[in-house]
């Protein structure tokens, strides 16, 4: 069992494998989240990273917080680079060129995993290379101002689907990756959050030490574009957890692990209030949306503890 | 930054070595500064779990520190947070579980220690 | 001396991935390069290469994963036509940016709409601006050689640069044709093995590939891929030596044919040039002096030596077989650059061939040279043949 | 008044430089000048030093450089002055105002300024008037006690069109009244 002074040791200092200097919004979660993963590694991790906030803040000429292999192509594709370079470790390796065990890391957004990089993923999950990916999910295209992406939960309020006299923002509810990951058939997924420091490095490590792929998703509040107090980000996270807005739960070889069971959920509003994007739903007239949302949140965990009850594997 | 490179210096595939923005001081983006009371902390590691700018650096400590009630706490110990890199966020000092961190106007804070 | 096979470009294309037994190939399946990944898979699968193959689900992730394998410090390379450079084109414009040396065979077709299958340059003439080294092949022979070039340029440490080898579309890719194939451990020890001195894999030294670059770097990162793109004439000419010594050929930037004294010349690329020179043979047959110029490296593009080539020659014809719409054709412009710095510049006439695999026969050549040495030019419209109406 | 008055607004992503710059340029066009008003884009993070322009004029502006040599210079966070240098290209006759409580000595050294150096507690009034740090609008009053470049008509009449549908009567007025306070309280 990995404990936070373990942890702590291997992520603060300058030979950590992301360090300081990066340009993150001040409390921006996405540091926490990827320094954490990267620790959950006992070999060196190659990362292959979309375009999105974590590529843009971490790399700009001529500065890189990156103390490990690290590249940068386009947006929707770290999964097909990340294919390629475990193919490229695999025949070097195999020809007696290098000698290194490694692990390799896909990095990428909701808008470069769920949207533009889904066929990618889709594509390398399905090919079974041996590599994690990971999401860190702020639930919208948020490096470029919260414009909506396919994990932008219903009833939010984005530059491109906003809340309007005609509209309350997005109709649809998020795609579920986890599981569209899961029926890949894929040895690993999980489903973490940034504030459960434990729990996503124990999920890194899993998904590291996987034969085959992995994949895990991170929800990830952003302080910029729900427009909340940057030191609340964690609480947003645990609201979003103790809400069942996000589950923790995992899906190992096929059978669904959840991990923290809220005794008392709360009501989805404590989630929703303080953030920008949710604010036109406390205007009188729109409480049948909200209670659509829970509804939806409560079907859903409904749902989750019956596939786990059932044993039934994805 | 030094002065900049020409064409002719630049990298090759515009390859960077590691580490770099260790040069790059965000510091200078606080507004409110993290005052740490080093006597109420119980070094449980949670600031340093969430630091978004791994601004606060952590040791391994033999002969321990002393903390909070004037426990000695060995092993994993964090140490002053690094103003060169800290941006001022606030997630340390409002999740710190032993509330020995405070956030404080940094023009404030610096008046106060007379750093200008 | 090699051995003669009678096989197809594709297959003459699978033949050099096979001497060159890459680390990585990367494929998605596209018509008319299918062929090169049927072949070459075969190849993998009865263990004659130990290469890691990864038929992708897209030209999209072909190009990704081909060019996420060369940064690794493998050796990558890739096929593809027509769409699937289309799809492939936004990872296309970023490789050289990079200086990552992905060697691709481009198995020329024309782009949809409407859809087509069949050869024509309207692919690699779209990407003509993105900093690929390109070379044009008139037949099988031809592939095979110029890859086995293509892997020594694009790999020098002068050049660092993606390179693309094109043949027509079924004209040569599904066409039997002898081929020389040259000893294996001769070609081998030729291609030799991709150095690892830039590979993201040697984790000992870790570096960052492909960061963002703001207004105050960007413009010296393409000065110093334009550089690079400068090295590549002596460095084509340096592996081109090399390779003779295997093959016995030259390796020139274009081939002349029957130019010294020529009246009237005809420029095309690709396998129309050799149904160009059989038009040569019947023009000079009734005692006029005509000639061909067949461009092979066409990026970077060697504007003084085509000068020179063609500073004699009265008049030019430029056959393209794409179009520049509202614009001068590709090669067509890259030729009347190529003569402006000319005190006394030869005439030129536009001439468009061949749309979406339409032939181009030894009489419309024939034709076109009539049509030159008559003095019947208008340089500012391009002509068409074999068009109706 | 010279050809083109411009004025360079330093902040941090997310402090209103960007639309301070704006709301200034608009509040002279409706006085019938020619203007301009851009933000330098970088990959801004919030809290990261960010630069906004605004040009005025009474004749067509044509150029798109960036300010070298402005007339105002406008600090909109203390705390930059440690990593920017604010004053640069602003001679010693031009004006630069500072997000400061006070005018010591120490903060005219930290913005390397030999002219006249002016402050304004704009995050003090921000929070008192609007419980929120939003210092472009005072500021922008202690620009036109200092300058009178536009009028403060002008400005209330902007800041009214572009903030009521977004955040109400009550709030317009609070902004309105930082504009006035920012105005008042400008020192030497």
């Amino acid at each position: 069992m990995p404990t936070l002074q373990e942890i702590a040791l291997k992520t603060a200092g300058v030979d950590a494998r992301i360090v300081s200097g990066h340009r993150m919004c001040a409390g921006c979660g996405i540091g926490a989240v990827i320094k954490n993963v990267l620790a959950a590694s006992d070999k060196p991790v190659i990362v292959l990273n979309a375009t999105g906030c974590l590529e843009v803040v971490t790399t700009i000429y001529p500065f890189t917080a990156w103390n490990t292999p690290w590249m940068h192509l386009t947006f929707e594709n770290a999964a097909a680079v990340a294919a390629g370079v475990e193919s490229a470790y695999k025949s070097l390796k195999r020809r007696g060129r290098i000698e290194s065990d490694i692990n390799i890391l896909a990095v990428g957004g909701d808008g470069g995993t769920y949207d533009i990089g889904f066929q990618a993923l889709s594509g390398a999950l399905e090919r079974k290379h041996n590599f994690m990916y990971l999401v860190y999910d702020n639930e919208g295209y948020m490096n470029t101002g919260n414009q909506r992406s396919g994990a932008t939960p219903f009833g939010a309020s984005t530059t491109t689907v906003p809340a309007g006299k005609f509209s309350f923002g997005k109709p649809q509810w998020r795609k579920n990756l986890v599981e569209i990951a899961a029926a890949h058939r894929i040895p690993y997924v999980g489903q973490a959050a940034v504030h459960n420091t434990l729990d996503l490095y124990k999920k890194a490590q899993k998904g590291f030490n996987a034969d085959g792929p992995a994949v895990l998703a991170v929800l990830q509040p952003c302080t910029t574009n729900w427009s909340f107090d940057p030191a609340l980000t964690m609480q947003y996270s645990k609201l979003a957890v103790e809400t069942n807005f996000w589950p923790l739960y995992e899906i190992e070889s096929g059978v669904v692990h959840i991990n923290t069971k809220p005794s008392n959920r709360k009501p989805i509003e404590e989630f929703l209030k303080g953030q920008s994007r949710f604010k036109h739903l406390f205007r009188a007239g729109n409480e049948h949306i909200i209670a659509e949302m829970q509804k939806m949140i409560d079907d859903e965990w409904a749902r989750l503890l019956k596939i786990e009850e059932s044993g039934i594997q994805f | 930054m030094s002065e900049r490179k020409t064409w002719q210096e630049v990298e090759l595939g515009v390859e960077l070595p590691a580490a770099t923005s260790l040069g790059y001081k965000t510091g200078g983006w606080r507004v409110l500064r993290p005052v740490w009371n080093a006597s109420e902390c119980i070094h449980c590691m949670i600031c340093v779990g969430y630091c978004p700018d791994m601004a606060i650096p952590v040791v391994k400590s033999e002969e321990g520190v002393t903390g909070k009630g004037g426990r000695v706490f060995k092993g994993a110990v964090r140490l002053e947070t690094n103003l060169n890199y800290c941006k001022g966020c606030g997630i340390c000092a409002h999740e710190c579980p032993s509330k020995c961190l405070s956030m404080v106007r940094e023009e404030e804070a610096e008046q106060a220690s007379c750093k200008l | 001396m090699g051995v003669r096979k009678a096989i197809t470009g594709a297959e003459a294309a699978a033949e050099a991935m096979r001497q060159i037994n890459p680390d990585v190939v990367v494929a998605y399946p596209i018509t008319p390069q299918t062929p090169i990944v049927e072949q070459f898979a075969k190849y993998v699968a009865d263990g004659i290469v130990d290469t890691e193959m990864v038929p992708v689900e897209s030209e999209h992730s072909a190009m990704s994963a081909t060019v996420g394998a060369e940064a690794a410090g493998a050796r990558a390379m890739s096929a593809t036509s027509s769409q699937g450079l289309a799809l492939m084109w936004e990872i296309v414009a970023a490789t050289p940016g990079l200086r990552l040396p992905v060697v691709i065979s481009l198995v020329n077709r024309a782009l949809s709409a409407p859809i087509n299958i069949h050869c024509d340059h309207s692919d690699v003439m779209g990407v003509t601006t993105l900093g690929w080294i390109q070379i044009f092949s008139e037949n099988a022979q031809e592939v095979y050689e110029n890859l086995l070039l293509a892997i020594r340029v694009a790999e020098d440490t002068r050049v660092q640069l993606p390179a693309m080898v094109n043949q027509d579309g079924f004209i040569t890719s599904h066409a039997v044709e002898p081929v020389e194939i040259f000893d294996d451990a001769l070609v081998r020890k030729f291609v030799g093995v991709r150095s690892l001195n830039r590979a993201l894999l040697d984790v000992e030294h870790p570096k960052s590939v492909g960061p963002l670059v703001l207004p105050d770097y960007y413009f010296e990162f393409k000065r110093a891929q334009e550089q690079a793109m400068s090295k590549v004439f002596e460095v084509y000419r340096e592996v081109g030596t090399e390779l003779s010594a295997i093959t016995g050929k030259q390796y020139p930037f274009f081939e002349t044919y029957r130019t010294d004294d020529a009246e009237a010349v005809v420029v095309v690329l690709n396998s129309a040039a050799g149904t160009a020179k059989v038009a040569v043979d019947a023009v000079r047959a009734q005692g006029k002096k005509v000639g061909m110029l067949k461009p092979i490296l066409f990026r970077p593009f060697p504007y003084s030596e085509v000068r020179d080539a063609l500073r004699h020659v009265p008049v030019v014809g430029i056959l393209d077989r794409s179009m520049d719409f509202g614009a001068y054709a590709p090669v067509y412009s890259e030729f009347r650059n190529a003569l402006w710095e000319l005190d006394k510049k030869p005439a030129t006439q536009s001439y468009i061939y061949g749309l979406g695999g339409r032939d181009i026969m030894t009489t419309e050549i024939e034709a076109v040279f009539e049509e030159l040495l008559s003095g019947n030019l208008d340089p500012e419209h391009q002509r068409y043949i074999g068009l109706r109406g | 008044m010279k050809e083109v008055y411009e004025v360079r607004m330093h902040g941090r992503a997310g402090q209103g430089a960007k639309s301070g710059s704006q709301l200034l340029a608009e509040a002279a066009f409706r006085e019938g000048k020619y203007i301009q008003s851009f933000p330098e884009y970088g990959s801004e993070r919030r809290g990261a030093p960010t630069v906004s322009y605004t040009k005025i004029a009474d004749q067509v502006l044509r150029s798109h450089e960036p300010i070298v040599n402005p007339d105002v210079v406008m600090v909109l966070d203390f705390g930059i002055m440690r990593s920017i240098p604010v004053a640069a290209g602003l001679p010693d006759t031009g004006i630069l105002i500072v997000n400061t409580k006070v005018c010591s000595a120490e903060i005219k050294k930290l913005a390397q300024f030999n002219g006249t150096l002016y402050g304004v507690d704009a995050t003090g009034i921000s929070l008192e008037l609007l419980g929120m740090d939003t210092p472009n609008v005072p500021m922008l009053g202690a620009l036109v006690k200092l300058t009178g470049i536009v009028k403060m008509e002008s400005l209330e009449a902007v800041l009214r069109e572009h903030f009521l549908p977004k955040i109400g009567e009550e709030k317009v007025q609070k902004n309105i009244s930082m504009l006035r306070k920012g105005y008042q309280e400008v020192f030497k």
